[in-house]
């Protein structure tokens, strides 16, 4: 360890430093509760400094264990902004349910810190260990409504099934570290390529990858490893939710990159068929699902396990032999983190009043009450369906077209997906239909969310428009980022 | 070695007794741990089979990772697991209560889960030295700050935010949560 | 001019984001943006078409304006750009002339409407998304629009909410959209992985130099043709269209009739140069056109509601374009898709007005000598009737003639049989609307008929104005026939393709084939439009009709009429009549009515069947997530297995 | 027998097998988290068997041992705090009642 390791860690240990300084502000000024957020947003906004200052670089410390490259960046700088939005979206949230901030903001900085060390880590170990730091304040977060039986309910199931499958995870990790020697990415990937030149592989290490693929499908939430998804996003308070159907999510792509795309590269031929089986059951059984749900926040639940499909389609690509399927998993995630975030912050900005549910008849006559968060909402919803020019659109034409380049079996992925993208509409806009085409059973007070919440609003939209209108702007960065490793 | 590689007359070597004394006090703990009905029992039947699992380690010549099973699984997470126990007052129950309706299944998985990874293991030649190799502390001690001083640091991170975590959702309430779904 | 362009769609855009954050506040006048904004749209979009139509830009020379580039990724090129040559000249014409009309007289038509704020900010989305549609220089901006308008027509289609048959015809209009949307999209896939580029010119170019094989040629014209069908509502995807009538008149007259529905035609027609190197595909793209427009013209035969009547009988004139397109009758098509838009959105509007007279009925059974007390209505009206029937000099006319012509001179004479019997049932039909609505005794709820009034003047003056185009298109640019000015305009963008297919065409013949048919063809519709005057039109209470008139009570009227052989008046005049019911209303009646069923039943069926299942579908794979956590856990411990066992199949591969 | 892998991994495997059947057959979360942490037990079997007979990856397994150790510790914390805030709320450590969301 030496300077220049921890140079090319800076956003890491950046983010380390936020979270103790949350927590040593809120000591030292009790009950203060702007402090906290000025602290946090500060603390994330130089981190964001930190780790626009790294673009360009490249590098690696730690003796290979951790690498600088340009998806590094990329990914940091897409936690980064999952941070920032859920503090801007949960303080709204936070407060009037007498939560305590200076926790929420520390535990979700812990995570990102995770997540963000997982974009970075070239090492099995170190993978692992990150996953944890990720995924274990995610369960706290879940569970921080602790008074709400929905909350911890949803919380102890995403514990349970979240450890159980970590531990298969890790025995894939075990097997696959006892066959190739080494926990550094490029020793594996080496190794394994000598494996795959032999021809067939050993049934040890058959084993050892099942086992990492069920873990790993586990943590992106893909059928038949998805059954935690709805109770956990439906019991967890709103931007919470928010954060865990974007922030693990794209922790989890970041894993496959690093792992199956870094790593099993090589082997890449034998994993082809189980993510274009993955892929297909999962988007069709998602959206399947999502269609006869009555309850808004489940229902983007279930959505999200569709796009955890559409998105594996650009993995597959990139197995198939198509390259860009990389760039293509990248902006979906960007795309998919924005549109998602802003989706749930509208659900969020309803529940601002305590009591309110997510029902979808909360939505009714929405559009008539309050035109900007109707108008939000539909955009968001819109860019979910993928409906052109917004962001949804690129995210799904990139994979797919991926997907059709790769050709073969890829091309059926395709037209599957291409099936799938137009029966979610059904049940996006049925959304948009209540907004806008229902009076309310009830009258509800127009929600006015605080000055923070709706700049994060405003950001999530503009973006989503943006990405939409201008993809070029993202194309760059995700193209960079989608030539790592080898 | 003082008393010989293997006993005397039958010509079993000691390690392999003791590897299936282990093995097998192993295996029997962990099923109680999983079958009994008393989950105090269970709680202490967890104990030993960390305990036999130290020894097995040691079997393995790795004394370093057999003392700190016994110490953080033992001293710590074994104790933690015990105080949950006497807080939530769980107490003895029939089966019924203890199992799932899905007991059967679950079985039928399990097994199916042990055949699969015993049938791998046997049908695939390992890399294999073919004999135990001892590890010396100095040289973990070595390895655990150099090449793997980041996840080392990270640990300390994670085990920090779960401390924190923990606390917070495990200390009694001062004020009121509002409800939300 | 060109960089006027970007001005069209981007005024009622702008007029969209306005009244949509800030109507509510506007109040009354919450329709003065929206209002303006399309019409400054009209203004400078007349100038660009007249400039294009003027200028005759031929493939790929016309008037374009790249934005920006759109996505430079993935070794793809699309950029954010418009295109202008004759063909996008006619539809903006089409497009914004009526929509901006529509608005007008949705001044009048929405006034008491507390969602009229709401009702503007949609109809100007629908116009940005359809002049975006017109205007993209490349298929996926096309591609954009079309999926904006249908979103719009599904607003719109819903706009009356509370209804819950709105709600459900929204629904189902967008789901059969989204079908055709598929095979749009799959053909954007098979033209980018095929030709490596999505400008539409630049495709053009390529197919007819022979860069894509004849199979993928074929491939993207029926998937493009998919996607036409379904925005169409061509044969099997017409079904939403009929139940879309759930939506405010102004909508029908806007979307269902006069713009969106042309969408299809308007695809097909620019994309000429591929259905041209297709020609098995311009025989399905006949087939379906014509079929549709006997299908929908012998079941708008027995429809009472006035506004199916002219949802079945838009339906069939756009099979009629269809036809005329698939037979390569190119500029026919567009001829006649300009004449109809003016012409039935004429019919529409003025068929608002009558619902609006009537306090809101739409069942013609209920209404009846109208013609006196709403005389505007009713004579605009009438213009547009004897336009679509096809009655010389009126638009209507020359089109149809084109189209008929056209068909019989590339030797599809199927088409031209079948396409002149459409003619006859086309005026039959029409005329019946007439008849029961502004002709013979009155049906109308006496305590409606003390209010009943002309419609103000919002609502008046563009069926005034629609009533010229309707009359007097066909002599202003169809005349003389096949060598008008619209053939002048449109010539260099099908100039190569009617040449590439080897079809010289002959010139017109007044005194020859071409006027031979086109009598025919008149005397048919005069029969027709006499028939149904005859049997519509006309008090007699010696068969007691205007004591029970129910015309679609069929086989009822025609028992009656047997026994009431004696009273005849003289036997011409039975032999008329009963000849006129056996041909139009017994056997047309029993056809259609089979028709009717088959369409209701088998085709909409399985339309709704499909949506049942996949919802039943979810409902059970719900069940699956029970709420326990074991039941999840042992679920992945089953997937576990199974992925395992998958990798060891893939391991000893 | 004590001196090849694959009685090592043989045992790593039951081990690990007995843990899945705990988490999927017990009712109670306490009981599940035992079981979570015999499989983890049995990962780390494997891990040290593995170090202690590839010689490249003889210390290797030490460390990671005792990673994993961490880390399983840190799990536990949430776990039983979540247990013990679930357990306020709901007043039964059966998982199988905590089912308020099902379908």
């Amino acid at each position: 360890m030496n300077w220049s390791d921890i140079g090319t860690i800076a956003p890491v240990v950046a983010s380390v430093l936020v979270a103790a300084a949350i927590l040593i502000v809120d000591l030292a000024l009790p009950n203060r509760r702007q402090a906290v957020i000025a602290t946090a947003l500060g603390g994330l906004g130089v981190v964001a400094a930190v780790i626009l200052l790294q673009a360009g670089h490249a590098g690696s410390a730690f003796g290979g264990a951790y690498s600088l490259d340009n998806l590094t960046v990329f990914l940091d700088a897409i936690f980064v902004a999952i941070a920032v939005l859920t503090i801007l979206f949960g303080v709204d949230y936070i407060e009037p349910r007498g939560l305590p901030i200076a926790e929420f903001a520390a535990i979700l900085v812990f995570a990102v810190t995770g997540a963000m060390l997982i974009a970075g880590s070239t090492d099995l170990v170190l993978l692992f260990v990150a996953l944890e730091l990720m995924v274990l304040p995610g369960y706290v977060l879940a569970g921080f409504a602790r008074r709400d039986p929905y909350s911890t309910e949803g919380a102890i199931k995403y514990f349970l099934l979240g450890s159980f499958s970590s531990a298969i995870l890790l025995f894939g990790l075990a097997y696959v570290w006892g066959i190739t020697g080494t926990t550094r990415v490029d020793g594996v990937a080496a190794a394994l390529a000598k494996v795959a030149a032999g021809g067939s592989i050993q049934p040890g290490l058959a084993m050892g990858l099942a086992f990492m693929s069920a873990g790993v499908a586990f943590k992106m939430a893909a059928v038949p490893f998805h059954y935690w998804t709805p109770d956990a996003y439906q019991g967890s308070p709103t931007p919470i939710t928010a954060y865990l159907s974007v922030g693990p999510k794209v922790g989890a792509f970041a894993i496959a990159l690093r792992l199956f795309v870094g790593a099993l590269g090589p082997l890449r031929a034998d994993w082809l068929p189980v993510v274009i089986v993955l892929a297909a059951v999962t988007m069709t059984l998602g959206n399947l699902v999502a269609i006869s749900q009555d309850n808004v926040k489940r229902m983007l639940a279930y959505s999200s396990i569709a796009h955890t499909g559409y998105i594996l389609v650009g993995l597959a690509a990139y197995a198939g032999g198509q390259h860009s399927g990389l760039s293509a998993i990248l902006f979906y995630g960007a795309a998919y983190t924005f549109m998602n975030m802003g989706a749930f912050a509208v659900v969020a900005a309803l529940q601002r009043q305590p009591g309110v549910s997510s029902q979808i008849a909360t939505f009714a006559g929405l559009g008539r009450r309050d035109p900007w968060l109707g108008a939000l909402m539909a955009v968001f919803l819109l860019s979910l369906t993928g409906i052109p020019p917004l962001a949804g659109f690129w995210a799904k034409a990139y994979v797919i077209l991926a997907a059709v380049q790769a050709g073969g079996w890829l091309t059926a992925l395709a037209v599957l997906a291409m099936v799938n993208a137009a029966a979610a509409a059904f049940y996006y806009l049925r959304v948009v239909v209540y907004m806008y085409m229902r009076e309310p059973a009830e009258e509800l007070r127009p929600s006015s969310p605080g000055l923070l919440f709706r700049v994060g609003l405003g950001v999530t939209c503009v973006l989503t428009v943006v990405f939409g209108l201008f993809p070029a702007i993202a194309t760059a960065a995700t193209n960079a980022a989608g030539v790592f490793g080898g | 070695m003082p008393i010989g590689d293997s006993i005397p007359l039958i010509g079993i070597r000691w390690d392999d007794v003791l590897f299936v004394a282990l093995a097998a006090t192993l295996l029997v703990s962990a099923l109680l741990v999983v079958t009994l009905r008393d989950i105090i029992r269970c709680g202490l039947a967890l104990i030993a089979s960390f305990a036999s699992l130290a020894g097995i380690y040691v079997l393995l010549g790795n004394p370093l990772v057999a003392a700190t099973q016994v110490l953080v699984y033992i001293g710590a997470i074994s104790v933690l697991v015990l105080f949950a126990i006497m807080l939530t007052q769980t107490k003895n129950a029939p089966a019924r209560l203890v199992f799932q309706t899905q007991t059967l299944a679950a079985a039928v998985a399990a097994v199916v889960i042990a055949v699969v990874i015993t049938a791998t293991v046997l049908a695939t030649t390992w890399p294999s030295a073919g004999q135990r190799l001892w590890t010396s502390t100095t040289d973990v001690a070595h390895l655990l700050f150099h090449d793997y001083v980041l996840p080392f640091e990270v640990v300390s991170v994670l085990l920090t935010a779960a401390v924190i975590g923990g606390v917070y959702l495990a200390r009694r309430e001062i004020s009121k949560d509002g409800e939300n779904r | 001019m060109t960089y006027l362009i970007p001005l069209i769609p981007l005024l009622p855009l702008a007029g969209f984001v306005v009244t949509g954050l800030l109507g509510r506040q506007m109040g009354r006048e919450s329709h003065q943006i929206a209002v303006w904004a399309v019409a400054a749209s009209w203004a400078v979009a007349m100038v660009v078409a007249f400039a294009a139509l003027a200028h005759g830009f031929g493939i790929g020379d016309g008037a374009g304006i790249t934005l920006w580039n759109w996505i430079p990724a993935l070794g793809f090129k699309a950029e954010m750009g418009f295109y202008v040559d004759a063909l996008t000249g006619c539809l903006l014409i089409v497009v914004t002339t009526i929509g901006m009309l529509v608005h007008i007289y949705s001044i009048g038509y929405m006034a008491h409407d507390p969602g009229k704020w709401r009702f503007f900010a949609y109809l100007n989305l629908f116009m940005f998304s359809m002049l975006l549609l017109v205007l993209a220089d490349n298929f996926l901006l096309v591609f954009a629009g079309w999926e904006l308008v249908g979103l719009c027509s599904y607003l719109l289609i819903g706009f009356w909410y509370p209804r819950r048959s709105a709600a459900v015809a929204a629904k189902k209009a967008f789901l059969v959209n989204r079908i055709g949307d598929m095979g749009f999209a799959l053909a954007i896939m098979a033209i980018w992985t095929q030709l490596g580029t999505l400008n539409m010119q630049a495709v053009f170019k390529l197919v007819e130099g022979g860069g894509l094989s004849s199979t993928w040629i074929a491939v993207v014209a029926l998937l493009l043709f998919c996607g036409a069908v379904g925005k169409s509502a061509q044969f099997p995807l017409h079904v939403w269209l009929p139940d879309a009538m759930e939506g405010p008149t102004p909508v029908s007259a806007l979307i269902h009739a006069a713009t969106m529905v042309n969408a299809g035609v308007y695809l097909v027609a620019r994309c000429n140069p591929i259905f041209g190197a297709a020609p098995g595909v311009m025989v399905v793209v006949a087939a379906i056109g014509i079929f549709t427009a006997v299908l929908a013209a012998s079941i708008a035969f027995t429809q009472t509601d006035i506004k199916r009547v002219l949802a079945y009988s838009t339906i069939s004139q756009l099979g009629y374009m269809f036809a005329a397109l698939g037979v390569g009758a190119w500029t026919a098509a567009i001829f006649h898709l300009m004449s109809h838009g003016f012409f039935k959105g004429l019919l529409f509007l003025g068929s608002g007005s009558v619902i609006h007279a009537v306090g809101d009925e739409q069942d013609m059974r209920k209404m009846g000598g109208l013609a006196r007390k709403i005389p505007i209505t009713y004579v605009t009206m009438l213009i547009g009737s004897v336009a679509i029937a096809g009655v010389p000099p009126l638009a209507g006319f020359f089109s149809k003639d084109e189209i008929l012509g056209g068909a019989f001179k590339s030797g599809f004479l199927w088409v031209w049989a079948i396409g002149f019997v459409v003619a006859g049932m086309t005026a039959f039909y029409m005329f019946r609307l007439m008849g029961m609505t502004f002709w013979g005794p009155s049906h109308v709820d006496p305590e409606v008929e003390q209010h009943i009034h002309e419609s103000p003047t919002t609502m008046t003056r563009p069926l005034i104005l629609l009533a010229i185009p309707a009359a007097a298109l066909g002599l202003l640019i169809g005349f003389p026939p096949e060598s008008g000015l619209l053939h002048q305009w449109l010539a260099p963008v099908f100039e190569a393709t009617i040449a590439a297919g080897g079809r010289t065409e002959a010139a017109y013949s007044f005194f020859g084939i071409d006027g031979g048919l086109a009598i025919v063809t008149t005397g048919l519709v005069a029969i027709a439009i006499i028939a149904a005057w005859r049997l519509f039109g006309v008090d007699m209470p010696a068969i007691g009709l205007h004591a029970e008139p129910r015309p679609d009570q069929v086989r009822e009227v025609s028992a009656r009429r047997g026994l009431d052989f004696l009273y005849r008046g003289s036997a011409a005049k039975w032999w008329f009549d009963d000849l006129n019911n056996l041909l139009f209303v017994v056997w047309g009646g029993r056809l259609a009515g089979a028709v009717w069923w088959f369409d209701r039943v088998v085709i909409d069926g399985t339309v709704n069947g499909v949506g049942t299942v996949t919802t039943q579908a979810g409902l059970r794979l719900r069940r699956v997530q029970t709420g326990h956590v074991q039941n999840y856990a042992l679920g992945i411990a089953i997937g576990l297995i199974a992925m395992a066992l998958g990798y060891f199949l893939i391991a000893v591969r | 027998m004590s001196g090849s892998l694959d009685s090592y991994l043989v045992l790593s495997g039951l081990l690990f097998a007995i843990g899945t059947f705990g988490f999927l057959a017990r009712r109670n979360a306490i009981s599940m988290l035992m079981s979570i942490e015999l499989m983890l037990n049995a990962v780390n079997l494997t891990v040290v068997a593995f170090g202690a007979f590839v010689p490249a990856l003889k210390t290797h397994a030490a460390v990671i041992a005792l990673l994993v150790i961490a880390v399983a510790a840190a799990e536990a914390t949430v776990g039983l705090a979540l247990v013990m805030a679930i357990y306020r709320n709901r007043k039964t450590p059966l998982v199988d009642e905590y089912d308020s969301m099902s379908e």
